[in-house]
């Protein structure tokens, strides 16, 4: 079966009505909760990769492309149309989201087991997979953006699904309000397109806002400071993707919703909800990509589309983030700014490359990253929800399964050279940055980055994996693993399964992309680029791929020398950058102080501003308030007054006449049924003497 | 026949006054089915078969059985020291006879009496299908809306009837005892009930 | 033949028994045994009409015998879960006891 | 004239026994025309009622002996041949047994109880066809007649056991009223199917429209061998069994529980007739099911239609009550809850869908596509059988959840 982009709503329609029927299933019914929501979402898998193979084989990208609209609302003469897009963008995303989805499905079965709330989560996986998979076919900007804000609903329920801790509903509602910024200029954006281009369909016949047609027209008008219109929404798109991508000034929220269970680390996170910034970008790639027709007084145009933009803040926060993941010591919270590094990293892509390089890292990212969440996880959950690397350590041996996985996913992530994924998507990016002719910032940045990337993930696997356990053994404070008594222990099945399939993933997928074979590229693209092993030695391409395997191997080598050599005994210990320089150290243990300066900035501002409306709520305009009630009481004691004793004297008398009345004949109500029943026999006598008799009198 | 009906109306009439005024309600209530036999067969008499027949299933077999069955459950057939009627029963009597006065005499005094109504040629009555034609047919909202109402009626009796949180009951017993104690009890088979 | 107005004085002095009963009698469940006694009254008039009328098609009197007896039967059910409740409040079934709309 | 009799007494019997109309008319030509619907009532009673009565006591030993075999012991074998006379020894032993009337009891009402209780069902056996031309009563209404003294045999037996002044008589009394009551409705609905089906309300009607035979005379054209009338018949088994008090649905007279419930009191004559009352039910309810499901009077196979109608019918009847003595030397009996539970839980539901059944049946009698009958019946069949099958779980389902703990028991 084909599926057809008219039906391609049913892909996330299966998640949806997953998570429907989960919401109302009882508690106690784990199987079938579970069951449900992995079955929706295999249905859902078989659907996209059908959906997918329907658009391989085309030449080119324009060809593989279809999509079906229909009305939504009618608004006056304007007509709302919504849509459905089927091209190589969309298709590669859903089966990537479907597949690493119904992994951390699996995964979370084993993860959750012993978890109250194992429906309800289920729910909002579900609910989840479901909004994503919408965002990713919507063939309309205004759809996308509903999707868009349940992915960020669902974010918001799973980071703070485990509600009881303080902790998680702060994150939960910081991610969620942090979004929320970039979000509302997002809608800005499309409010602007909307109305400047009269349509917000991406494709439709030539009329689409991403078309020829529209997107010249776009890029001819200007707007202040001689900015193209076309740029501007382009940068307030960009403003949505920085908050759901967690780009540097957006990213706070990102570490801290690791407070949610990390199946939901692992799945929105890492691998898709974060990727929707970077996808929507891709999105409308040809609205920041339209070549500016050059206004006089400007010599070269991409100079002023969005493009740069792109690039240079994907390559600061690439490199701020990788900083900051040196010192941190939470498993879960390095792999979070690695994240929001590696977003950097597709964000140069996007914007020094094009679609292809962007989404390349994209995809591979998806697979390694979610691997080493879950890993991650994995190691969490075998040692007693422990999270802090300093505590760990020695793991090699009592979780092989759960070491061999994280390594690969480590080395994927780090780019170890030639056989790891992670080293094929991010030499594109490394390449096209170093090809890319405005500058050579981003390359340098980017190329740092990966260095410090190759370090923080060495020192993260020495200190869990290597050395000996220094965690409290015999520790029975965690209930469930009562059965196992301290040691730590190698994850179920159901959890070791999805790392496996995941790490064959992160090795596989590199190869679709390499220089030699760029495949995906030329899916993506719809171009032909030349391919076979020769590629590999062109002069470019074999550059970037001696200085990343400098770059690496230096990385690697660094990290291991400092920690893996003499392994860390003690959790106490200082950590050996603390010691070589403490002040850079604890700079970058503290994030660089961004919580601290929008402690001190923003959120200050707003509480200054909230107790600067109170105030005025309270002396203003509650003081015109209140005249306004003395007037009327003053009035209303006027009113009584006359009422009191001009009225009442009156109708006083009236009513204890009425009541007098009333006493009389409440007699009759006595609630004895039987008067009553006499009362009706003797009206029964009466009516007829009265008919029979009284007529014949008349 | 004017045989057959008088004493088909003396026994009726005679066993409704019974049911009107025996002092044990028990006995009441069998008078009861007895009269309703006795309008069951004065309808057979008219040659309303139909109605005749529905009259016993819907009257003896279940209206006398849940007046049985609320005589026992409230307790009703118990023998009682005080009088059964009114204080001022004798306004009650007074009424009735003053109703029956006036009807016997619109009755005898209307053209009917005089007239020559005569009734249908004997025959069958209608036949069941010609029944269940007009109720399909001409009477069919009708029928519906009985319908209804007896679903409410049923639901409605279930409610009211159901229990109430047990706030007041006395300690003694439980409700179903009550339900099944012996009516008049005499001394002896009071107290096997109440054993535990 | 039995003239009609055997039939109506009949049901006259059933309906004046169950009239009668219904004034004279405390318990709740003999005044509403009093009512079906009236409402049998009532239904052999209309059986009684339906037999003497001039009209061989006519059924109206016998439907409405029909109704009224699904109608009684209705009214009885009610009516006596209705007594049935009462008993269970005020632990009487006499209707002078039971006199106020509250308890 | 006295030949004229003879003659007619003959021609009467003769025509009776030969299937023939019109049995009585050169008898009842010889008496004058005012006496002539007594004798006919007469002629017409009395041959039923001995003719029941004979059955009865020849139920009673067929049932003594019967369980007898079934619990491994011989049974009656004593009084005459085989223990053949046993009944009338029976009889009049009851017949000559004091008569004690407790001294709190209710006199009047005692000594109705059983009066009122065998009337009515005797009326019962006024509408039933027994034979092609042997109907006591034509009667359009005959169903709901049946139905009607059937439900006034529940206040005999409230009678009967208020009546007794006993706790375990009105205890019994009260549980067989409930228990009547609640099998009336699946008893009367499972029967509507039928009168739907047969468009009457007439048992001779009724009769008639199960006269027809498929494939070449040899497959009857009885209710019972369709979806709906197979599990109405069931249903109407069950509840019959219900209504006359048999087991496993003999909880009002359950001797372990309640003595002999409502006729713990009752002794001689009076007992008999209770029984006799008890048995005269089993054979009205019985010749009902006959009448409904299983063809009347009709013979299975076209050929057989030479052998007299009232034989079919006494075969027919002989079966059924075979069967509730084989059910009740077999099935234990039920609890007073599972009993009611039963009924309005399960047999209502069942009849009422059974209704709604027979109307898709009726419907889809105008199919004619190739193999439409076995299509119907898969529909049909399938429509019965998956709420039955869920409606057990469901009720299984929940019985097994609470696990029951005896109070009182050590």
């Amino acid at each position: 079966m084909m599926v057809q982009s008219s039906s391609l709503y049913l892909i996330p329609l299966m998640p949806l009505l997953a998570a429907g029927l989960i919401a109302v299933t009882r508690q106690p019914h784990r199987r079938f909760a579970a069951s449900l929501a992995i079955g929706a979402m295999g249905i859902s898998l078989l659907l996209s990769i059908s959906a997918f193979v329907s658009t391989l084989g085309q030449t080119s990208a324009g060809a593989a492309r279809s999509f079906s609209n229909f009305d939504w609302l009618q608004i006056g003469p304007a007509t709302l149309r919504l849509g459905w897009v089927l091209d190589p963008l969309s298709a590669i995303m859903l089966v990537m989201v479907t597949f690493v989805g119904l992994l951390i499905f699996i995964y979370s079965v084993g993860y959750m087991a012993h978890d109250d709330n194992f429906t309800r989560f289920f729910c909002f996986l579900s609910l989840f997979a479901a909004a994503m998979l919408g965002l990713v076919i919507a063939n309309n900007l205004l759809l996308l953006f509903m999707c868009w804000e349940l992915v960020g609903l669902a974010s918001y329920l799973l980071i703070g699904f485990w509600y009881h801790k303080p902790s998680a509903a702060a994150a939960a509602k910081k991610a969620f309000i942090t979004t929320r910024i970039g979000d509302v200029v997002f809608l800005l954006g499309i409010v602007w397109l909307y109305s400047q281009a009269g349509t917000l369909l991406f494709y439709d016949h030539g009329h689409g806002c991403l078309e020829h047609l529209k997107l010249s027209e776009l890029a001819g008008r200007t707007t202040v400071g001689g900015l193209a219109v076309s740029t501007g929404i382009g940068l307030l798109i960009f403003c949505g993707a920085i908050g759901k991508s967690g780009q540097v000034p957006l990213h706070v929220w990102l570490p801290d919703a690791m407070e949610g269970p990390t199946p939901v680390s692992a799945l929105i996170h890492a691998a898709t909800m974060v990727a929707a910034g970077v996808f929507l970008v891709a999105r409308v790639y040809p609205l920041m990509a339209e070549p500016i027709p050059a206004p006089v007084g400007f010599v070269s145009a991409p100079f002023i589309s969005a493009l740069p933009v792109v690039a240079w803040v994907g390559a600061i926060t690439a490199v701020f983030a990788a900083c900051i993941a040196v010192a941190q010591t939470d498993i879960k919270r390095i792999l979070a700014y690695s994240t929001v590094s590696q977003l950097g990293f597709m964000m140069i892509g996007l914007g020094v490359g094009g679609v292809a390089v962007g989404m390349f890292h994209l995809i591979t990212h998806a697979f390694f990253k979610a691997l080493l969440f879950m890993g991650a996880g994995s190691v969490i959950h075998g040692c007693h929800e422990e999270q802090d690397i300093r505590r760990l350590g020695g793991l090699k041996k009592y979780m092989p399964v759960t070491f061999a996985t994280y390594a690969i996913g480590m080395m994927a992530l780090s780019g170890v050279p030639l056989f790891f994924s992670g080293f094929w998507s991010k030499d594109g990016i490394l390449e096209a940055a170093h090809t890319w002719k405005p500058s050579q910032g981003p390359f340098y940045l980017a190329a740092f980055g990966a260095l410090l990337t190759a370090f923080y993930m060495t020192r993260q696997v020495c200190y869990v994996f290597f050395g000996n356990y220094r965690g409290a053994k015999g520790d029975h404070s965690h209930a469930a693993d009562s059965l196992h008594g301290g040691e730590p222990h190698e994850s179920p099945r159901v959890m070791t399964m999805p790392l496996a399939i995941l790490a064959v993933f992160a090795v596989v997928l590199g190869f679709i992309g390499t220089p030699a074979w760029p495949w995906f590229q030329n899916y993506l693209g719809g171009e032909n680029l030349p391919s076979g092993v020769g590629e590999l030695f062109r002069h470019d391409v074999l550059y970037t791929i001696l200085i990343s395997t400098v770059i690496v191997t230096v990385g690697i080598g660094l990290g291991w020398r400092l920690y893996g050599g003499k392994p860390v005994t003690n959790p106490n210990e200082v950590d050996v950058l603390e010691r070589w320089r403490p002040d850079i150290y604890g700079l970058l243990r503290n994030k660089f102080y961004v919580d601290e300066l929008y402690e001190v900035t923003v959120i200050r501002f707003n509480a200054w501003f909230a107790a600067f409306c109170d105030s005025l709520d309270y002396w203003v305009w509650n003081g015109a308030v209140l005249a306004v009630s003395y007037l009327i009481v003053g009035i209303a004691w006027v009113d009584r007054v006359f009422d009191e004793y001009v009225i009442n004297l009156g109708f006083d008398e009236s009513c204890k006449g009425i009541a007098d009345g009333g006493r009389l004949f409440s007699r009759l109500q006595n609630g004895r049924v039987q008067n009553y029943l006499r009362v009706i026999g003797v009206a029964l006598a009466a009516l007829v003497i009265f008919l029979v008799w009284g007529r014949k009198a008349s | 026949m004017q045989f057959a009906f008088a004493i088909i109306a003396a026994l009726t009439l005679v066993s409704g006054i019974a049911a009107m005024s025996l002092r044990n309600l028990v006995h009441c209530a069998l008078c009861l089915a007895v009269t309703f036999a006795g309008l069951a067969a004065m309808y057979l008499q008219l040659h309303a078969q139909f109605i005749s027949f529905a009259q016993v299933l819907v009257y003896i077999g279940a209206v006398a059985i849940l007046v049985v069955f609320a005589i026992l459950l409230t307790r009703s057939g118990e023998p009682v020291t005080h009088p059964v009627v009114h204080s001022s029963w004798i306004v009650g009597v007074i009424i009735a006879l003053l109703v029956f006065g006036v009807l016997t005499k619109v009755i005898l005094s209307s053209s009917i009496s005089s007239a020559a109504l005569h009734p249908l040629p004997p025959k069958d009555g209608p036949s069941v299908r010609e029944i269940g034609n007009s109720l399909m047919i001409d009477y069919v909202l009708p029928l519906q809306v009985i319908g209804l109402l007896l679903t409410a009626a049923t639901i409605g009796a279930v409610i009211i009837a159901m229990h109430e949180p047990k706030i007041s009951q006395p300690p003694a017993s439980t409700p179903r005892v009550n339900g099944a104690e012996v009516p008049h009890a005499s001394g002896h088979s009071a107290e096997l009930t109440h054993h535990p | 033949m039995i003239p009609l107005q055997n039939y109506l004085i009949f049901s006259a002095m059933l309906f004046s028994v169950g009239l009668a009963g219904a004034l004279t009698r405390r318990n709740a469940i003999l005044v509403l045994v009093g009512i079906e006694l009236m409402l049998n009254a009532a239904n052999l008039n209309f059986v009684a009409f339906w037999r003497f009328s001039s009209d061989p098609n006519a059924m109206a009197g016998l439907m409405f015998v029909l109704f009224s007896i699904a109608i009684a039967a209705a009214e009885a059910a009610v009516g006596l879960a209705l007594i049935i409740a009462i008993y269970r409040h005020y632990k009487t079934t006499n209707l002078e006891k039971v006199n106020s709309l509250k308890g | 004239m006295i030949g004229d009799l003879i003659h007619g007494i003959f021609l009467m019997i003769w025509r009776t026994l030969t299937d023939q109309p019109e049995a009585k008319s050169d008898f009842l030509a010889v008496f004058p025309t005012a006496v002539q619907p007594v004798v006919s009532a007469v002629l017409t009673v009395s041959p039923l009622l001995a003719g029941f009565g004979l059955l009865f006591a020849l139920t009673t030993l067929l049932e003594r002996k019967g369980l007898g075999r079934i619990q491994n012991r011989l049974g009656p074998n004593r009084v005459g041949p085989c223990g053949i006379l046993q009944p009338v020894a029976d009889g009049l032993k009851m017949i000559t047994k004091e008569d004690i009337i407790p001294r709190t009891a209710d006199r009047v009402v005692h000594l109705l109880a059983p009066i009122a209780l065998v009337v009515p069902t005797v009326l019962a056996f006024a509408v039933l066809p027994y034979g092609r031309y042997l109907v006591p009563m034509v009667n359009d209404a005959g169903i709901l007649f049946f139905f009607a003294v059937g439900a006034s045999t529940e206040l005999s037996v409230f009678m009967a056991g208020w009546s007794s002044r006993n706790k375990y008589s009105l205890l019994g009394a009260m549980r067989a009223i409930a228990q009547m009551i609640s099998y009336e409705i699946p008893l009367i609905i499972s029967s509507v199917s039928v009168i739907m089906i047969a468009g009457s309300l007439s048992p001779v009607e009724i009769v008639q429209a199960q006269g027809s035979w498929l494939a070449g005379g040899f497959v009857p054209h009885w209710y019972v061998l369709t979806p709906w009338g197979l599990t109405g018949f069931i249903i109407f088994l069950i509840s019959s069994l219900a209504e006359s008090n048999r087991s496993p649905f003999d909880i009002p007279e359950a001797e372990s529980e309640l003595i002999a419930g409502h006729l713990t009191e009752y002794s001689g004559f009076k007992y008999a007739l209770f029984f006799l009352a008890e048995y005269f039910g089993t054979f009205a309810i019985g010749g009902l099911a006959v009448t409904l499901f299983l063809g009347g009077w009709h013979a299975p196979i076209e050929a057989l239609e030479v052998i007299p109608s009232y034989v079919w019918f006494v075969l027919k009847l002989m079966a059924l009550v075979s069967l509730f003595i084989w059910i009740r030397g077999t099935v234990p009996r039920l609890r007073v809850d599972q009993l009611l539970n039963f009924a309005w839980k399960f047999l209502l539901p069942m009849s009422l869908l059974n209704l709604i059944v027979a109307g898709i049946w009726h419907f889809t009698a105008v199919w004619d596509f190739p193999c439409a009958l076995l299509v119907r019946w898969a529909l049909c069949a399938a429509m019965i059988a998956v709420p039955y099958t869920l409606l057990g779980r469901a009720l299984n389902a929940k019985r097994n959840a609470a696990h029951r703990t005896y109070r009182y028991a050590t």
